[in-house]
């Protein structure tokens, strides 16, 4: 018989890597140490740089979405290492399927702030083009995109190309069958994805612990992958952890599987009042393990954040907003006729007629009101 | 009588059902501590206990896989799927299980199932989460479905639902949730309007208009702006999109003549195209003008800044009322 | 020309194609060593290599799933669905990924997936092995769907498809599978009939029988043996099911005023719904009766012992055309 | 880092439980060895005999499927052990979900011969009453069944009931999506439900090796399951395994996982052609092992099996083949009408319509070719 797993709710567990305490404090770890050896001061600081940068978004988008700029917006606040700590492990050639909350990873990818922006604004499907910054669109079903990058990385093995493919999802999406699918044909295919599961704690309002009776990574063994879990507010951790996992993928070790035990201090999106189904110790007790305050503390006890370095860092973070705000509210509605663009590449006869009747429609008509309709014909 | 939203009534339907039968349990994502995305769900497991109502894994196939299972041992379960965009996941369960597992066993099993479904447009949501799939389950063989528009015909044909042998699709036009009307809760159940009748909702002699969910409020502001203008617009509310019942429909295209169906979901195989084929062959002889579709146009639910420039809106009723008229003054002049 | 089955045909379409274009791989279940369990893809794994031909694990969400993926990357994947009754687990990573793809992309990613589908009943399999899943496809913004009827066709819409930057459903009427045909397998494929056009198969002035893949046989049949009646059916094969070509239809319903529309596909939202619908807007004044659906019942696919009462066959379509006629020897007497 | 686990191909792999070896000696073995002490001769030869008739059931269903007196039939020799082993571990109250191979353990439960080959003939979707014989039908959609299942085990639980339920499914199936779901959520609602999973090896043409890289029993404790391997070719060691798991979920003890590693001898149905895809090395080798041998070699070595003992276990054998013969070949066909029979349990306006007109055609209407129609109007 084999073993049962401990429970998955239990925090501080054995076996979950770390390399800087909460409170600030380098800490060694025989696996991950080295494979962070090069990064040096800059680095870190350019780490905490990002994490301040994607923080900021995060609340000037909040408040934007309060003053009605936006529809909706899904905070990542609290979860700003794992985004970065990954992002910043991966090559430019290595393709990214991020969900709807890795939008500090899309900014980090090169994505505009506007185009950002233009999908919570409900303006546009998508804000950057997929294959010229290897990002696709933020994933709204829950899990689908787990099978799309086994697949891109079914097609790098065909190629022989040494890039990866990371797949973002959170610990919600684990009980999803298309994330069972995407292991069973990584491990098949020996493919060079990375599954990165942001175990934040809840999926809306369901605690990880209704998803699963043990640690989430402790799936990944079973399929023949290799699972590592990882501290998901130590930035440091979790570059390391997906270094690790980059490595192995680009010399041909195929897949593996990261949990990064973070927490989601927003609610899920600016539609959720998490005040109905989470206690404030649990925030307070994560408050305290805050992914940037460590890294700041850790920072300054080398002497490495004076004044200056602060100052560099908040004015990154002060242009990033009012570029976020100025993208946001100067943008233009999309054209009517648009609703007809791009459903497919050639004509289509059906659709074809319905666009001609609707823009002689629009064209000819003045509603009742007596109100112009926005926008122009294109 | 209470005046209740749409998502109160049918909160109210749910908490009588589980009163009146032990065997009702709720299943869902989001749908107890939180009381659902849409709070409608609110205060019943607080009420029932979490063995009534489950806040269950995050996946669909599941929830409705164990529903059926459920159903084995002789439960109702009652599915909540959080947005029409995330039934697709359940495809396979409830077409080659759910629809047909009473065929499969002779009728000896049975699958009463409701499966709760917000759905439509108009709420300026993201992808996924405006989406009009009822067609795929009308096309579906050994379901029903049914679509309610205003609190009582929630309250009272959710009621139905639960109580119905077969397995029952039940979408809630999730943008007239704040709706609110009378409800009469203590109304005999017996002697309620079947809930496989369509109705109609405004009388009128010129143009059938057919519609449900979402849109019959706005068909009936249609029928109000017509009426000032002259046209007199009979709207129907068909309430069950699976079996429709023509019965009503004929009864008065073969007085108008004339008839307009109108919903959001596409225009291709939508409910529209049912209708207009069934009465083309039931009231061929009565048909004065070709039948008119007013429907979502056949694309991808657009952004949201978008999207009504998608959904059938009281103008583009009027300009459908316009040409199954013949009038000029239509825009599109199909 | 060569003298080849249906299968045959396929078997060349996707050699020719992947000869033709490296970036061409076919996934599935069992179509590798086994060479499929029609053996459509005979051959194909020794001559191409497992890279090229991809035998699966047993998963159909992952294979369109990871099709996707693949397409992201550059590729044309050509999925087989094993049965039509297996579709069904892939149908969210279908409706909302692979159709939706391109519009969420605004045109920046193209998903060139073709999907194939041994479809529909008459070889006597057991459940789920029947299924005639077509109409939810069609449903379907942002899909093209076709389906073939004769070797010529296949060889030449299934390249067509593979070729086309949207994706395709390739419906292969299974119970035709051992069909021949002569091809031509060096025809110009620029100078073939586009994919999305009808054709007319059999001229006629009477009544206008529209149908396509497994019962375009037959409705050839009932076009013989009408003949030997003195009525003339005109016999259009749709080959396109989405887009509609609506062009050859119209101009043979203006001429004989008459429509039947017959499929396997159970009738409430088959295909013939929107063909009876879109004529009768299209063509009102031309027509002389209501246009009538000679189609598989609204049941889920019977035992295999019952599926000739459950298909149209010859017979059936003959009394549609009687009613379409008004002819009193109609058995049915709609 | 958790570690990969090893080849699901390697056959004869530490960590499979047995109790009898394949040249029939006894084999002791510490978890399971509890479990059958209370399994005496008799009952052995109880087992031998159950093995023996459902090879004759094969055997003989095989025979009518290439006279055309069946459409198809999916063979189940060599999983006999299996089979028999898990059914008669259960009682009476326990719900089976199997799929359309355990047409063994539908005759061992209770279903009539010609209910179970009625299906196989074509004639009917099924040939029993689950609610009376507690044996749902036969799941073909692969993988389904395990959520009806498991559903079934989450009422068992509501109600405080000490019954379980019981999944069977193969080797392909553990790939699909629902099986994963399953398992999410019978350990998150810790139901009474035990996934009998046969790995005969194949998946039609598809090794297990293209489902799994790690053993698939390994794929449990990843979810708080306890997971078990045993040697499904040894009716006892399968009997003891799913008694461990079935001593489990009724003492609350929550879900378990059951792999039994067996060999599909046979086609994967009568329209199959493994020559295609298979060598003979392979079979010869599972010959060996084949799950009646080694009982009868058992029994006899402890002279238990004299000519009256196997003379009676043939006569059982002859008399379900004959009864299925007889029952197979005087089953008359459906009603024509029937088709439209049990889609809703309450009247539906549009079928309604449909079965009149259908009635109408039928009763009013000879075909062109002067036959008649088969079957009465019903
Ligand atoms: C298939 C599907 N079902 C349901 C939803 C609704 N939904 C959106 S986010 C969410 C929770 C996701 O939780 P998790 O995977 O942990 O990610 P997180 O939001 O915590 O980042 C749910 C249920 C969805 N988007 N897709
Ligand atoms: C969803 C689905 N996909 C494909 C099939 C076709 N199919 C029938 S049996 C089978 C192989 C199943 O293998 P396994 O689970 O190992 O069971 P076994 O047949 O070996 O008993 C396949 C692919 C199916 N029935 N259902
Ligand atoms: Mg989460
Ligand atoms: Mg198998």
């Amino acid at each position: 018989m084999l073993d049962e797993q401990a429970d998955p709710g239990a925090l501080n567990q054995t076996g979950i890597h770390q390399l800087i305490s909460p409170d600030g404090h380098a800490v060694v770890d025989e696996e991950l140490s080295p494979f962070v050896e090069d990064v040096d001061d800059a680095a870190i600081l350019g780490l905490y740089s990002d994490m301040v940068a994607i923080r900021r978004i995060d609340s000037e988008a909040t408040a934007l979405q309060r003053q009605g700029q936006l529809a909706l917006w899904p905070p990542m606040l609290g979860q700003e290492a794992s985004q970065v700590g990954s992002l910043r492990a991966l090559a430019v050639e290595d393709f990214i399927f991020p969900t709807y909350r890795e939008n500090g990873v899309a900014y980090l990818r090169g994505a505009s702030l506007a185009g950002i922006m233009s999908t919570w604004r409900g303006s546009a499907n998508t804000g950057w083009d997929p294959h010229a910054i290897n990002l696709a669109t933020p994933q709204i079903i829950i899990g689908a995109q787990t099978l799309h990058a086994t697949g891109y990385a079914m097609g790098l093995v065909l190629e022989g190309k040494d890039d990866v493919s990371i797949a973002y999802l959170g610990d919600g999406a684990t009980s999803q069958g298309d994330v069972h699918e995407s292991m069973v044909f990584a491990a098949s295919f020996q493919a060079p994805v990375i599954f990165f599961c942001q175990n934040n704690h809840w999926a809306i309002s369901e605690p990880v612990g209704l998803q699963a009776h043990a640690p989430i990574a402790g799936r990944a063994p079973g399929y023949g992958i290799p699972g590592m879990r990882v501290d998901g507010n130590d930035v440091l951790a979790v570059l390391a952890a997906t270094r690790w996992a980059v490595a192995r993928a680009r010399s041909g070790g195929g897949p593996s599987f990261i949990e990064a035990v973070t927490y989601r201090m927003g609610a899920h999106t600016t539609a959720d009042d998490p005040t109905r189904y989470r206690g404030v110790t649990e925030l307070e007790e994560w408050g305290a393990k805050d992914p940037i305050a460590r890294v700041k503390a850790l920072l300054q006890s080398r002497g490495l954040l004076d004044a200056d370095g602060e100052a560099a860092v908040t004015a990154r973070a002060n242009a990033v907003a009012a570029e976020l705000r100025e993208g946001t509210i100067t943008m233009g509605d999309p054209a009517p006729m648009s609703v007809f663009e791009n459903v497919y590449t050639e004509e289509h006869a059906i659709l074809d007629r319905q666009r001609e009747h609707y823009g002689r429609y629009l064209a000819g008509f003045t509603p009742a009101d007596g109100t112009k309709l926005e926008g122009s014909l294109s | 009588m209470s005046k209740l939203t749409l998502t109160q009534a049918i909160n109210a339907g749910l908490r009588k059902s589980m009163e009146e039968d032990p065997k009702v349990i709720l299943m869902g994502e989001d749908i107890g501590t939180l009381g659902g995305v849409f709070r409608v769900t609110d205060g019943l497991m607080k009420d029932f206990g979490s063995h009534r109502v489950i806040d269950t894994p995050l996946a669909e196939s599941a929830i409705i896989g164990t529903a059926v299972g459920l159903a084995y041992r002789g439960f109702r379960p009652v599915c909540e799927i959080q947005f029409d965009g995330f039934i697709y996941p359940a495809f396979d369960q409830i077409v080659s299980q759910v629809a047909k597992l009473h065929m499969r066993t002779h009728g000896q099993v049975r699958m009463p199932l409701t499966i709760r479904v917000p759905f439509g447009g108009g709420i300026g949501s993201p992808e996924h989460h405006s989406e009009s799939p009822e067609g795929y389950f009308v096309h579906t063989s050994g379901l029903r479905v049914i679509s309610v528009s205003n609190p009582q015909d929630a309250y009272t044909m959710l009621r139905q639902a639960i109580k119905c042998d077969d397995p029952v699709l039940f979408f809630e036009p999730k943008r007239r949730y704040h709706t609110k009307g009378e409800v009469d809760l203590d109304a005999d159940l017996s002697r309620a309007p079947a809930m496989g009748a369509s109705r109609v909702v405004s009388a009128g002699t010129d143009v059938t208009l057919v519609t449900y969910g979402p849109l019959v409020p706005t068909a009936l502001d249609a029928a109000r702006a017509a009426a000032d203008e002259g046209i007199s617009i009979e709207v129907i509310d068909l309430r069950s999109l699976s079996p429709l019942d023509y019965g009503p429909i004929e009864e008065s295209v073969r007085r108008t003549g004339r008839l307009v169906v109108t919903h959001e979901a596409s225009q291709t195989l939508g409910l529209g195209a049912e209708i207009v084929a069934g009465i083309t062959e039931r009231c061929f002889n009565y048909l004065e003008a070709a039948p008119v579709r007013v429907t979502g146009f056949d694309i991808p639910y657009p952004p949201s800044k978008l999207e009504k420039h998608h959904l059938p809106d009281l103008d583009r009723m009027l300009d459908g009322v316009d040409r199954v008229l013949g009038r000029p003054n239509s825009a599109s002049g199909l």
